[in-house]
């Protein structure tokens, strides 16, 4: 039994999150702000030529062949610093649905691509007001053309890619697209997170190459959206984190009342719960990333136990962090805002608490009961 | 307990909505306008002359002051006519009424009054209020903006943040420290200031929220003449005190919740909406058993104030429990609706509205008295507990680290 | 508008409190517990003597003929001092649904009796698991005869009378029943709540009358409910500004690290959080108590919202009223306990959170939606 | 990270559970017993000579002192293999292994190691502590009970409160006054008492639960021997951490939730069982997700001991949530099931064990840290801010108010 990370894991973080910590400022966040930018390219850059986007993608596609706990400690990094980057939506939804659900020759077309940063991918999962995941996608796919309107996908505008969540022959299935052709609209939306961009895509006959192996599994694309619900929490461990220490080190300096402000009961057991709430959900995360290799038939309990605990620690934590702040905190000049908006992000995209609470009793071992 | 009005209280609404049925239609902004700062700072001004000239300026404020010497009834049943229409009432004509001129009538000089009081109940001279620094928020008495006298004038210098609307303002209220020597509390001294003395600079403040309605306020050698200080050097924290302690009845809003209600009823789900999960209709339930709580606690609160009595740190209840309320069921109306409150597709007002309350929420958590400076009072003003150990406490402030 | 007591109201809560604050201390409490009595006896003649059973009761029935918000301060009363008398039960209850359901006889025979303390009654509505109160009970009435297992019943065992909540020709009905007769079995439980004792009651053919108005009328029951949650919930509020005074007082008192317990903000901050919800709960316990008595068409909300919001601070005032009073609070010679166990007898007697989520939503003004 | 056994733990696990396997049946209780305490006493000892006999006696004490010299990976084996029987486990058991070994180890000299240590491990002697008194709970530094030297005892005079099982204890760990001139830590003292000592008088303390597993002890002119102090005069304070900074590894029960997720479905429910509602859904599912994360957290904290890392105030972490886990859970699980909850008609097992669990919950969030201490110990352990401001820093015991 051990616990912990592995050594070549701690370093793993510790490289990303001085690089991250280099080029991902706040300061440079603001900037990306003001311009109006959809994502931090040459930061995306830096982070290829490293290899992280390629972490979890197997070496024969160029990748490093690493496993769902490293692509973990890289989330939680990316999570931190709050990074314009498609990580998520490139590679822990993309590349991951083209590798468990595309033949040899999608997964030859498209892995080494995203592996080294060139291609950026995205998931269309979403349909508006109709969820997350619609039981039955209104977007159909036949004959090799798609048709129908995903709202919102995140990082659409820069991505090439998309793996589209539709119906083929009545059945769930995810499709393959290229967004540059002139059969797809794409619309950028007013959204709520300033450093991560939405779009709606309206395909018409656009060309689409199914994944076969998605077309009636509901189980794999739940499996699915187990594992993106395993990144997305250490993400959101990531940014709770960072708010703990942010909240504390500025009431360190503060002064009210002839005191510290960290002196006071009420900031300290605020942050004290917080961080129980954080690394509590770490912990939860560690399992899940180690489930997710290691113990399969474990992980929906751990993916749905992950995303709660997660979500939680990080919406205390965002809020909070802000509340320690008073005024300054609520200034564009002050760091709090990235990660009040992006846990709402994070919060939402991962599906409704609902959602993971049907998914967790109806798989806790020993229970026999039917998904609501 | 009687919720409904008494006579007079029915008869006074009668005249109130015969009153605003003809002078309101004329004044009504267009539905979902955004209008340029001066535009809406012009039409503030002129139905505020409107409401003068037809008595109700100033309901609460005493005939002796030229106001209307009303009940706090009178301005509740004022106050909910009023909102039927959608009027311009900006914290540049709010700040006046409810902040400069309570402080003026009970520390000013006659004088004073003569000049500040009818122009403000006009609509003539709008206020902001200079109170805030960088190091001095909840500890307000923290105030290092320096007022030197000089002749028959004072020399002020500093730095005032978060005054709301300074760049339409005609006149500020402001708090400084005239004697350092003193004990925090004791060398602070109240003036009023035209914001057109030489001197001053406002800077907006860039918000989370992507506004500017704040600024920074810079004050360099700006000269304050004597006859412009409002009560007597030192007088200060008194006069913030009447500022603050003014009526604060009437924080939250109603209907929230049943907009939430709607707005989940709005959003499709397995075949029914959402407002049909047993989770979704329990957060919103109790959170409708909270909002109806407030009106109700409020209008405690009133019957209170309408016999005399000072409701105190009962009223900080109000505050403290809307702010969280807000941000928590704001936060939870974007969960309900899911992945198209990210990035709405269509539809997009009511979503907007809740992105704007999740992000204002986080300034009502802090302004007028953070959670943590409200529980304070309450539990020391309401319950009797001790006060916080302070470390300020009888040191001069130029000798505080 | 005014919305405070009126002098006869507070009049009347503070002759409730004097008597029940001198013959209702907690070391009476005590004694009742160690002697395992069913109720406090002594206390409920003097009360009955001040006629405060009969307060709402028509005068015309031998009763004060006073109205639903005039209970209710008499309700807080009863809370505040965890006083053990049939008030609820007999009172709020059984009372009122003869008030409401009963024949100009049956309401003769027993309002009077009622009103004077003479005879207590209790309502049986719940039937074990099945729920507080069963959509189709499995109690049947037929020629005037009632069979079946109502479980549990609080303070059957002092009631000579059961208002029985049962199935009558297929439709929700009441029955009024006396459980003096050898055709009634009463089993007493064992409860949590060491001062309101509950019973299961067997019926084998027992005689029992209908409250004809009641056959049927299921909107009618649903007020009832409601007007029991009025009172219970006024109740919670007394309960709950007991236990923010008790644990006030207490951490005046006590000193701990050189300072007073009272002085510092994780106590100061908690109890002015209870305070804060137990303001707001009285102010919609007001509300419904007018709303009961002057806009019957207010009602639902209104009893719903005070269920929701009594209880929470109640819930939350006796908990931390222990946790404030630390180790001692854990004995039994303090008087956290008697609050303790009470609250879950009024949370759980007024039926889940659930139901009354479901009520308030459903009858939110300008909503057309369905009970689900 | 592996969640699985090394090759060497699974070769102990299998020696473990082999051992078990033949000596464990023969001491395991009758489902459901109650016994008497003397019984259990009893039965307590003679189990604990049994793992003394087959060297699981202190699996963690140093193999010096006589225990194994076991790792804390080893203790978690063995732990999680020998819950698998119903065995007789007292604190009368736990308080000698647990807080009087460690601090006689470590504190005491090599005349008590020996006096007291194997004994201990045979279970011949069982132990209660008697550190705190009425006015010294979480502020334990507080102790008021006396000991003044004379010849060569000490004279031992006040009162202890919260020693559970005294009456059926052959030991106590004491902490004392000793130097009542001195600031409050600094004047204790510890001691090693004969709970058959002349003097000592044990009441039980009647609990809210209905049970007295705890008592109160009086101490009148208790003479403890020289011989039995524990570390020198003064020395009190450090016995005291080394007491309490032992390994709380093991706060915490899993399965609680999903006992409850069963108490639930097994709660009928409009057509359907409770558990099949949102709402409840939701609450056990959050509920569960945060039981699982103390898992994986305590699986953190055992890797950190097993590598020689000391997780300091981490472990407060795990008993805070504990506790408040199993107050909202057992609350809410009683609610859940409805009326029956508060007198249950048949199957009574289950809810009496959450009354049980509801009325412990409020001793577990008091004991051995009070939530509160705890919050403060995190805050100012882990994240490096300011301790509380003392009024009793630095002065005189005797002359603190």
């Amino acid at each position: 039994m051990n616990f912990d990370l592995a050594e070549e894991q701690k370093m793993l973080a510790e490289q990303a999150r001085g690089l991250l910590g280099k080029q991902s400022s706040p300061d440079r966040l603001r900037e990306l702000i003001d311009a109006g930018a959809e994502w931090d390219e040459p930061l995306w850059a830096s982070l290829s030529e490293l290899g992280f986007p390629g972490a979890r993608i197997p070496e024969e596609y160029g990748g490093l062949g690493l496993g769902d706990l490293d692509l973990g400690v890289i989330s939680e990094e990316v999570g931190r610093a709050v990074a314009a980057v498609p990580f998520y939506a490139s590679i822990v939804c993309a590349a991951d649905a083209i590798q468990r659900f595309g033949s040899d020759e999608q997964k030859e077309a498209w892995l080494p691509r995203l592996a080294c940063g060139e291609v950026v991918g995205t998931l269309a999962h979403a349909e508006g007001r109709q969820g997350w995941w619609p039981k039955s996608s209104s977007v159909s796919c036949r004959a090799g053309k798609l048709s129908g309107v995903k709202t919102p996908v995140g990082d659409a505008g820069i991505a090439s890619l998309a793996v589209v969540y539709c119906a083929y022959e009545g059945k769930p299935a995810l499709a393959l697209v290229e967004l540059d052709g002139e059969t797809v609209e794409r619309r950028k939306l007013d959204g709520f997170d300033q450093l991560r961009a939405h779009y709606a895509l309206t395909f018409k006959d656009t060309p689409a190459s199914l994944l076969e192996a998605s077309v009636g599994d509901e189980d794999g694309l739940r499996t699915l959206t187990d594992r993106m619900s395993v990144q997305a929490s250490f993400e959101a461990v990531g940014g709770a984190e960072a708010c703990v220490y942010m909240a504390r080190d500025y009431a360190m300096d503060r002064q009210i009342f002839g005191r510290s402000l960290a002196s006071y009961q009420a900031i300290k057991h605020k942050l004290a719960d917080i961080l129980v709430a954080t690394e509590f959900a770490r912990s939860n995360a560690f399992f899940a990333g180690w489930a997710s290799d290691n113990a399969p038939a474990e992980l929906a309990v751990a993916a749905a136990a992950v995303r709660l605990s997660a979500i939680n620690a990080y919406e205390q934590a965002a809020r909070e962090n802000l509340q320690v702040h008073g005024g300054i905190g609520y200034t564009f000049e002050a760091d709090c805002h990235f990660h009040y908006r992006r846990e709402r992000t994070l919060a939402i995209t991962l599906g409704p608490r609902q959602y993971w609470a049907d998914r967790l009793v109806t798989h806790v071992p020993g229970k026999q009961m039917e998904t609501a | 307990m009687d919720f409904n009005d008494t006579p007079e209280e029915a008869e006074f609404r009668a005249e109130v909505k015969a009153w605003l049925a003809k002078h309101a239609p004329g004044h009504e902004l267009p539905p979902g306008a955004t209008l340029d700062d001066a535009d809406e700072v012009a039409r503030g001004k002129a139905w505020q002359r409107e409401l003068y000239d037809g008595g109700y300026a100033g309901i609460l404020l005493s005939k002796s002051l030229g106001g209307r010497g009303g009940t706090i009834v009178e301005a509740v049943v004022f106050d909910e006519e009023e909102k039927k229409y959608n009027l311009p009432k900006g914290p540049y004509i709010g700040i006046g009424l409810g902040m400069a001129l309570p402080v003026i009538g009970k520390h000013g000089t006659d004088e004073q009054i003569k000049k500040f009081v009818e122009p403000t109940l006009k609509g003539e001279l709008t206020w902001c209020q200079l109170f805030s620094e960088p190091a001095a928020g909840s500890d307000l008495a923290a105030v290092r903006t320096r007022a030197v006298k000089e002749g028959d004038a004072y020399v002020v210098n500093g730095q005032k943040v978060w005054s709301s609307w300074a760049h339409h303002s005609d006149w500020g209220i402001l708090v400084v420290r005239t004697d350092p020597k003193a004990v925090k509390h004791k060398g602070l001294t109240f003036f009023v200031v035209d914001m057109k003395s030489p001197g001053i600079e406002i800077r907006p403040i860039r918000q989370i929220s992507g506004a500017s309605d704040f600024n920074e306020t810079f004050l360099s050698d700006v000269r304050i003449p004597e006859g412009d200080r409002i009560g007597a050097e030192g007088e200060g924290w008194a006069c913030c005190m009447t500022v603050l302690m003014g009526e604060r009845l009437n924080q939250g809003e109603e209907g929230r919740i049943e907009a939430l209600m709607q707005y989940a009823a709005d959003t499709p789900m397995e075949g029914a909406t959402a407002l049909d999960d047993p989770a979704v209709r329990l957060s919103l339930a109790t959170a409708y058993a909270e909002e109806r709580a407030a009106k109700y606690f409020q209008a405690r609160l009133r019957t209170m104030v309408s016999r005399g009595e000072n409701p105190g740190a009962l009223a900080a209840m109000m505050k403290l429990t809307y702010a969280s309320r807000l941000q928590q069921t704001s936060g939870l109306a974007m969960e309900i609706r899911g992945m198209d409150a990210l990035a709405p597709h269509e539809d997009v007002i009511p979503t907007r509205q809740l992105w704007h309350d999740y992000i204002w929420s986080t300034a009502l958590r802090i302004a007028g008295g953070a959670d943590e400076v409200l529980r304070n009072q309450i539990s020391e003003r309401v319950l009797g507990m001790p006060g916080e150990m302070r470390a300020d406490k009888g040191v001069p402030f130029d000798e505080l680290k």
